[in-house]
């Protein structure tokens, strides 16, 4: 009588995410089975899929080109030279040359640091300020759950782009506002994630037990609800870097983000608007910048969510299992 | 259904919708106050005297204490005075009224076509996940969402109007005065607007489906040897209306929030675009205006979404 | 005159201290175009108008449409057609007669008598009289509007009969009459008309057109005065309609939806002179454009730092870029076809010139310049950008703020700026080219450009009344002004307007007057 | 084995299912005769429900593939009882796409979708575990139980309606007639599951499958739910597939059992044969672990011990938001009980009955409106503070879900050294690793696990980790919420073992939450029964199992199922 092979990928139920049954009446769930293997790790899965591998390589790519933007290109960033100006791709310019003869390839690449790192602020910011009222309401509760939850409600009543606008209105254009702008704008959806999955790690049972015990809030938080939110915030962090960059280019196409003479995707947009039917590489490969960009983010964030959200880790699993039998092409 | 009940749902909503509102009031207020210069002194331009300053200045109230102003500012925006223009002298309410079946159009236009192509799509890839039409869909959806919807409308205007000389690159009629010359140049905006939110739509179409997919009832469905049509339609795809009902109402409020820049690339004179010129000649009541009002319209969509999603389930109307 | 340069300005000027705020009673809201009077096109209030309607199209929407208050050049489009004024110039910007039949200056020259035309009456039948010229500029006057410091040397303004107006000056004053007649914006208005506040929306003037319709965002409709005192007007009316988008503007007139438009980018100007029906009007214009430092910051302050700038930029590309090779390169203001004008070219493109220039003016470190640019007006941005790597070889690093136009003057005013690139609009006399700008007690002297000799040499030139002596003041005030690059010239733009074949007898003006009066349109 | 005397309704031979390359069921053989219950009993993981699904073609799993024979009989001429009126509808025709031989008989395993469509529902119904989510929210009761009618009968409007009526009467529904327009929501969750057993008997099945069906089913419900079975079993004369984990429970319904193990058939006999004379160990060793009434009894406790807590007149509301407005539940009614020092007070009662709250209070996780509770001189609810820490030192709690109960990110020596930190008693790292050594050794677990995660230990084992963590404080009452409830029998025997053990060792005094009856007289000195908050009975155990004094207690001793199967009291031999 051999004991079921250890960690056999599927609950007893066929179907995935039986439910617990509610709590005090007895339930056969999970009854007790054999010990489980060490399960395949997080990241393994991750690059299971050919996916999350190209859209990693490609934000290495990006991440590369915004550290050693000026570096790797060809012309210098701000060198007019008006005779040569509206010229198609060529050997000379690969993405040909804009209304004061610069190379838009060279400014597509410098552009790539100024648009990352204004998504990373802004995401960085909304991260720690949503994140932290968010674990806050979340496992306080209370009425200043309430409070931060109606604020929360306040933001998001304010539709993304006018909230942006009526910000940099107010503080002027710029780098630093524009920042400002898109991190006050997704503080709210980092606010929302981060209380939802608190609220739900709060009432699990270990983190009963530890208040059983007496434990002190901070240790809570620090072992029990950081680890607990880690999951849907790295998810939330990637897409929202992706939906800033978007936000950025949006601010600057309306000539209110990164000022001139600094490139940056959005405003070379906002340039070509003028030169549509004369000059379509002004507008193809900035925009081809910002879509391969935001595409690699999306993906990657979405890969991150199937390897962190159990029930979808479990299911990689299996598919991982079946390939490997399939690759070894044994007939059951 | 006892009226009372739903009625008390409702009207707890209505007070959570107005409480909403009264903070975007205070958030917008206090947006126009912190302008760094004095916006009496900006929008008098250069030449004028001191009289003229301050006359200005009493005219539109910017003397008083600031709790004054904001409650006149409160009881203004009740009675639909949202105060006057400084740059055209005209009242703001009613330049607002004016762009807005501009921008509504756009927006109904830009959710039909959402729909035509999320619907069909999304509820395809949930009911055949893993397949390949899955797969196809699922990237797709993907990379509409990462297209900058204004380099969405700069291509089509490349390839519709300048190549092929088919459509209007910009331009406007209002519906009612002129419908065929609003529908010729509604086309580009309203597939640009329309593209974006139908990526994002597959994608929460496509997760609701395949949560209800995965449900008991649709394994008791097929248990009962239904038709593989019924088992579909009744059961997966009328759950499944609940969350796409919301998705709809949601995405719709983002997209009139979110056409500003859309309204640029194609010059129609909607309130995004009358923001964003307000924006650029520091008209601070307009701005106050528009976002005000985009706000007002965000939360009302929210709530008849709320009311129909509690007609629409019992566990809600009957509870 | 009035700064109010090239098309796609949406200068911010709002009226005066008139009395509280203008509050619109005409226009009502729910979004649909309210017509004042019956139809949109077509019918007027007065007599039946025969002739087509002629569709144009102009780059923005005016602000508001009271002649005297706004200073936006789209106002002006319209205006034109709308209002008169005691004299108008012509084609060669000379001053004809309009609503003064004639006139006649005193020996000392301290005296103007008008005597006005008969039977002239405004759009809603009342009677134009003297007293209505007194009223209109009494109003400028007092209520500081944006061309009062045009009667700068009137002293009085006095209405002897129905028929005549006399105006007293404190000194000899030859540009009177191009300052009364240069622009609309000493346009003759009516009492009833102004104190209501109807002349934002529904302005009533004498002009060939009435004004029926107004949709903000949208559209005016102007309909053809058959009781104007020049004749009636050939064509039935005017429907002006906002386009921005060059792309557009220039679509539209290609595939027939519209008659005219000036809203045309420079650099699509190639692609539309080609296009079969279309007729295309390229004219140099009086206004010019500048560069000025601020003498008040260092190293500026010398003439020779001044001058070595105006040897390190490169004008030739800066003109192909702003102009695709549409405007005048100019070292002066005055346009080349003025009578007024005087050949001046001692700067070009010389980097090593500069370099010991510099060099002399005792700038030795790195220098940093803050350019003050403006979104509402691309040119100063494009040219911006060009100056900075201009300079960047002579170690002078331009950063470039880019504000919307209302904070640009401000910061202006406030001396907050290195650098600037601005242009003036709708000068006629010389003396509105350089008083108020280079005169050390001028009123837009924001440069802080002091120098006692041109100072003495306007100050004559205003009260000369001998032209040939009055011209050869102006040409050494000029040459001076240039020498120490009090404004570093760049170039007159060209009135750049296209129009279909259907229309005839128009002519695009050098100074951007749009006038519709003598036009005729072939029936469609 | 007892002779075929009429063809079976569903034979199934050597069922092999593999999931890609793990096989899942190794080889199972049954048959179910009309009228006849075959009880498929086994631990979780063991296969059970794989194999029936399989069996029955309603398997849908990914890289799923099954081998082997299933063969549903041929209809029997105008098939026993219900209202099969041979319609329209492809009734039970013969001839079947597949492997089929031409007398009726249908092969499940590999037959066409079409072929699977045809007979689900007409000749083979389901019942599923959980009623919370088996039925569709937003359909009424009456067109989902028509919805079949309709497909296999061709059945519709009037006539459907009707027929759903007197389905709902059949299973007991009270008011049916009100009931048909109403939502599944609007029941509770025994009358849902009756609703799920009209719907599966609509077009009256030859064969019932009930995969767990009372398995979230309080006692009580669970026992009217098993009557109800057998009742329509008697009168439809339909063959039932009955499957659970519990052998008790099987014994009350089966005819005969299968025993599965790991995807194994470990037996196959009637259900006298197998209790009373099992052949297998496995099977030995199941009957063995069940807890049974009067079976066993605790070690007798010190009599003349003192009250170690004495809780009076304790009183709890909770305000529960429900989308249309708060409502308030009255959780405990003045509850009062003494528990004397190294006694075991089992508490019981059903779901909703308020005993998991007694646990919340006493740790300090719920506020009450209102009582006191003396720990050996000490009130519990009024402590706050630096009182209220060292309280907690002596009181400790085990939860009853193994896997959620330890943080999967933290080691097992990391999760029961916490308290030892947060109270300072550690004594730095070596300090703390002795300790966790010397508690897992308690808890008959090895000192070297400290350092494994708990993905990595089973449910048992967690469970210990978790009884050591609470030990670590040495505390003076240990809470056990529901602790064995989840594990599997022969596990729980194990841990109910330590149990006892510790208690004797360490003199601990144990407050034992838990539904099952059985378990309760096995460890505990004395019982109180909650009903809806209130006390109904409160007397030491061995007078309360010999006499119970109330019904409702009574209602609960007669709903667990007796030692001897029901099949030896009325099948005639």
């Amino acid at each position: 009588m051999t004991q079921l092979t250890p960690g056999s990928p599927l609950p007893e139920d066929a179907v995935p995410g039986q439910p617990g049954g509610p709590s005090g009446v007895a339930t056969a769930a999970r009854p007790d089975e054999g010990p489980a293997a060490r399960p395949a790790a997080g990241w393994r899965l991750l690059l299971d899929s050919p996916v999350n591998v190209v859209s990693a390589v490609v934000l290495l790519v990006v991440l590369v080109v915004a550290l050693l933007g000026p570096a790797l290109a060809p012309y210098a960033v701000n060198a007019v030279d008006v005779p040569a100006a509206l010229q198609p791709p060529s050997g000379a310019h690969w993405f040909g040359t804009d209304d004061l003869g610069r190379d838009v390839l060279s400014r597509t690449l410098v552009a790539t640091r100024v648009s990352l790192q204004v998504a990373v602020v802004a995401v960085a910011f909304a991260l720690v300020v949503g994140v932290g009222a968010g674990i806050v309401s979340g496992y306080a509760g209370g009425w200043l759950d309430t409070v931060l939850m109606r604020l929360v409600d306040v933001m998001f009543a304010f539709p993304v782009m006018l909230l942006a606008l009526a910000i940099v209105a107010v503080l002027g254009p710029g780098l630093t506002t524009t920042q400002l702008a898109i991190g006050i704008v997704y503080t709210p959806i980092f606010a929302r994630v981060a209380r939802a999955s608190a609220l739900s790690v709060r009432v699990e049972p270990f983190v009963q037990v530890s208040r059983t015990m007496g434990t002190g809030h901070a240790l809570i938080l620090r072992r029990h609800i950081l680890p607990g939110i880690a999951g849907p915030v790295i998810v939330q962090t990637s897409l929202s870097v992706a939906f800033a960059i978007l936000s950025e280019a949006a601010l600057s196409f309306l000539g209110l983000g990164v000022q001139p003479p600094r490139p940056s995707w959005g405003r070379m947009l906002f340039d070509a608007q003028g030169f549509l039917s004369q000059a379509w590489w002004m507008a193809v490969f900035p925009g081809l910048a910002i879509f391969v960009t935001v595409l690699a983010f999306n993906l990657l964030g979405d890969g991150l969510r199937d390897v962190l959200d159990p029930r979808q880790r479990s299911l990689l699993r299996t598919r991982r299992l079946l390939r490997a039998h399939r690759r070894a092409g044994v007939r059951p | 259904m006892t009226l009372a009940r739903v009625a008390r749902f409702l009207g707890r909503r209505v007070l959570h919708s107005l409480v909403v509102l009264l903070g975007v009031l205070v958030v917008v207020f206090a947006l126009v106050h912190l302008v760094p210069g004095d916006p009496v002194r900006i929008a008098l331009g250069t030449r004028y005297t001191e009289e003229a300053y301050t006359a200005l200045r009493a005219a539109s109230g910017l003397d008083r204490p600031l709790a004054a102003q904001f409650f006149s500012y409160l009881g203004g925006a009740v009675t639909g005075d949202l105060g006057v223009s400084f740059r055209t002298g005209q009242p703001v309410a009613v330049t607002l009224l004016e762009r807005l079946p501009a921008t509504v159009s756009l927006a109904v236009v830009g959710l039909l076509v959402a729909l035509l192509v999320a619907l069909p799509a999304g509820i395809w890839s949930g009911l055949h996940e893993g397949r390949l039409s899955d797969a196809i869909v699922r990237v797709t959806s993907q990379a509409g969402v990462s297209v900058p919807d204004f380099w969405l409308g700069q291509l089509l205007i490349l390839g519709v109007a300048v190549g092929l000389g088919l459509l209007p690159t910009s331009g406007y009629a209002a519906l009612t005065e002129d419908p065929a010359h609003w529908a010729r140049h509604v086309v580009l905006p309203g597939l640009t607007v329309g593209l974006v939110a139908a990526a994002i739509m597959t994608r929460y179409i496509r997760t609701a489906v395949l949560d209800v997919a995965h449900a008991g009832y649709v394994r008791t469905a097929r248990s009962k040897g239904l038709p593989a049509a019924v088992v579909t339609r009744r059961h997966i795809v009328r759950n499944a209306l609940i969350p796409i009902l919301t998705i709809t109402g949601i995405q719709l409020a983002t997209i009139l929030g979110g056409v500003v820049v859309v309204e640029v690339v194609f010059a129609w004179p909607g309130l995004g675009r009358l923001t964003y010129d307000a924006v650029a000649s520091r008209d601070y009541a307009l701005v106050q205006g528009a976002v005000l009002l985009v706000a007002a319209l965000f939360l009302l969509v929210n709530l008849v979404v709320d009311v129909l999603y509690s007609l629409a389930d019992p566990r809600i109307r009957l509870s | 005159m009035r700064r109010s340069p090239a098309p796609r300005a949406l200068t911010v000027g709002l009226a005066g201290a008139t009395a509280g705020l203008l509050v619109l009673t005409a226009c009502s809201g729910g979004g649909e175009a309210v017509d004042l009077d019956g139809g949109a096109s077509g019918a007027a209030g007065g007599g039946e108008a025969t002739g087509p309607v002629l569709r144009a199209a102009i780059a923005g929407e005016p602000d508001q449409l009271d002649p005297q208050s706004t200073s936006s050049y789209f106002s002006f489009e319209v205006l034109e057609n709308v209002f008169d004024t005691l004299v108008e110039p012509d084609e060669n910007l000379e001053m004809q007669p309009a609503l003064a039949e004639s006139w006649e200056t005193s020996e000392d020259g301290l005296t103007w008598t008008f005597t006005l035309r008969e039977g002239v009456t405004f759009h809603d039948g009342s009677e134009f009289t003297a007293e209505d010229v007194v009223y209109s500029y009494d109003r400028i006057v007092d209520e500081e509007l944006s061309n009062a410091w045009k009667f700068g040397s009137v002293t009085d303004v006095v209405a002897t009969d129905d028929s005549t107006v006399t105006i007293t000056v404190s000194a000899p004053t030859p540009n009177l009459l191009s300052s009364l007649g240069g622009f609309k914006g000493l346009a003759i208005v009516e009492q009833a008309n102004v104190e209501s506040g109807d002349i934002t929306t529904k302005p009533v003037g004498t002009g060939p057109f009435e004004l029926t319709d107004y949709t903000p965002g949208d559209s005016i409709d102007l309909v053809a005065n058959p009781d104007y005192w020049g004749g009636a007007p050939e064509i039935g009316g005017i429907h002006y309609t906002f386009v921005s988008e060059g792309s557009t503007a220039i679509a539209a007139l290609q595939n027939d939806e519209i008659d005219w438009t000036d809203s045309i980018p420079a650099q699509q100007l190639e692609s539309l002179e080609g296009a079969e029906g279309v007729e295309v009007g390229v004219t140099p214009s009086n206004d010019y454009w500048y560069l000025a430092l601020n003498e008040a910051k260092e190293p500026w302050g010398t003439v020779e730092a001044r001058q070595a700038i105006a040897y390190a930029i490169d004008r030739e590309s800066i003109l192909q870029a702003v102009s695709y090779g549409t405007a005048q390169e100019n070292q002066l203001a005055i346009p080349e076809d003025s009578v007024w004008y005087t050949d001046y070219s001692t700067y070009s493109y010389d980097e090593a010139r500069a370099r010991d220039l510099l060099a002399q003016a005792g700038v030795t470190g790195p220098v940093t310049m803050d350019f003050l640019a403006t979104s509402d007006y691309p040119e100063t941005v494009t040219a911006a950008q060009i100056i900075a790597s201009n300079l960047e070889p002579l170690g002078i690093t331009v950063n470039i703020r880019t504000v919307d136009f209302a904070t640009w003057l401000d910061e202006q005013n406030s001396g907050n700026f290195d650098l600037l690139m601005m242009g003036w609009l709708g000068n006629i006399d010389p003396d509105d080219f350089y008083y108020s700008q280079h005169h050390s007690q001028g009123g837009s002297n924001a440069q802080g450009y002091a120098n006692p000799e041109v100072d003495r040499l306007l100050d004559a030139a205003r009260t000369e009344t001998d032209e040939a002596a009055r011209k050869d003041l102006y040409a050494q005030a000029a040459t001076t002004i240039a020498d120490e690059a009090s404004y570093i010239y760049l170039y007159n733009p060209s009135v750049i307007q296209a129009w279909s074949t259907d229309l005839e007898g128009y002519t695009a003006r050098s100074d951007r007057a749009i006038r519709f009066r003598d036009v005729t349109l072939a029936q469609r | 084995m007892s002779a075929r005397r009429v063809a079976p309704v569903l034979a199934v031979d050597d069922l092999r299912v593999a999931i890609g390359p793990t096989p899942v069921v190794r080889g199972v053989s049954f048959a179910v005769e009309p009228g006849q219950t075959l009880g498929i009993v086994g631990e979780s993981g063991s296969g059970k429900t794989m194999t029936v699904l399989a069996a029955t073609g309603l398997l849908d799993l990914p890289g799923a593939v099954v081998h082997g024979s299933s063969v549903l009989g041929a209809p029997l001429v105008g098939e026993a009882g219900g209202a099969s009126t041979g319609a329209t509808a492809g009734a039970g025709s013969g001839g079947t796409a597949g492997a089929g031989a031409g007398d009726g008989t249908t092969q499940l395993v590999g037959a066409s979708a079409r072929t699977l469509r045809r007979v689900h529902g007409d000749r083979i119904g389901f019942v599923f575990q959980d009623p919370s989510t088996s039925l569709n929210p937003i359909l009424t009761l009456g067109r989902q139980i028509s919805e079949s009618l309709e497909a296999h009968r061709g059945l519709s409007g009037r006539k459907a309606r009707d027929r759903a009526f007197d389905l709902l009467e059949a299973v007991g529904i009270p008011e049916p007639a009100s009931r048909l327009d109403a939502y599944p929501h609007q029941l509770s969750g025994g009358q849902r599951q009756r609703v799920m057993i009209a719907v599966a008997l609509a077009c009256d099945p030859a064969l019932l499958v009930a995969d767990e069906p009372t398995t979230a089913l309080d006692v009580t419900t669970q026992a009217q739910i098993v009557e109800l079975v057998r009742e329509l079993q008697h009168r439809l004369g339909t063959a039932v597939v009955w499957i659970s984990h519990d052998l008790g429970l099987i014994g009350q319904v089966a005819d005969e059992v299968t025993v599965l193990r790991g995807g194994e058939q470990v037996e196959r006999r009637p259900v006298l044969d197998l209790v009373d004379r099992p052949e297998h160990p496995y099977t030995r060793e199941l009957l063995a672990a069940r807890p049974l009434l009067g079976q066993h009894r605790p070690a007798p406790a010190p009599a003349s011990a003192e009250p170690l807590l004495t809780v009076e007149g304790l009183d709890v509301r909770f305000a529960v938001a429900s989308p249309a407005g708060r409502t308030h539940v009255h959780a405990l009614d003045d509850v009062s009980f003494v528990l004397r020092r190294g006694h075991t007070l089992g508490v019981v009662g059903e779901s909703g009955s308020g005993k998991s709250t007694i646990a919340n209070v006493l740790t300090g996780l719920v506020r009450p409106q209102g009582g006191r509770a003396d720990l050996a001189g000490v009130d519990v609810l009024q402590q706050r503070g630096k009182a209220l820490k060292a309280l907690r030192r002596r009181i400790a709690m085990v939860f009853q879900d193994p896997f959620s109960s330890l943080n999967t990110r933290s080691t097992v020596g990391t999760s029961v050294s916490e308290p030892l930190v947060v109270h300072g008693l550690a004594g730095g790292r070596g300090g703390a690793r002795a300790r966790v050594a010397e508690l897992l050794r308690l808890v008959d677990l090895p000192a070297a696990w400290a350092d494994r995660y708990p993905h990595e230990l089973s449910g048992g084992q967690r469970q210990r980790v978790s009884i050591a963590r609470a030990l670590a404080l040495e505390p003076e009452l240990v809470i056990l919420d529901e602790s064995t409830a989840s594990l599997d029998v022969s596990i729980q025997a194990r841990v109910l073992e330590l149990l006892a053990r510790l208690q004797a060792e360490l003199g601990l005094t144990y407050l034992f939450i838990a539904h099952d009856l059985a378990v309760v007289e096995r460890v505990s000195h004395d019982v109180l029964v909650l009903q809806r908050g209130r006390v109904v009975e409160h007397r030491p155990a061995a007078d309360l199992f010999a006499d119970p004094r109330e019904d409702y207690t009574r209602a609960l001793l007669a709903a667990i199922p007796p030692v001897r199967p029901r099949a030896a009291a009325d099948r005639p031999a």
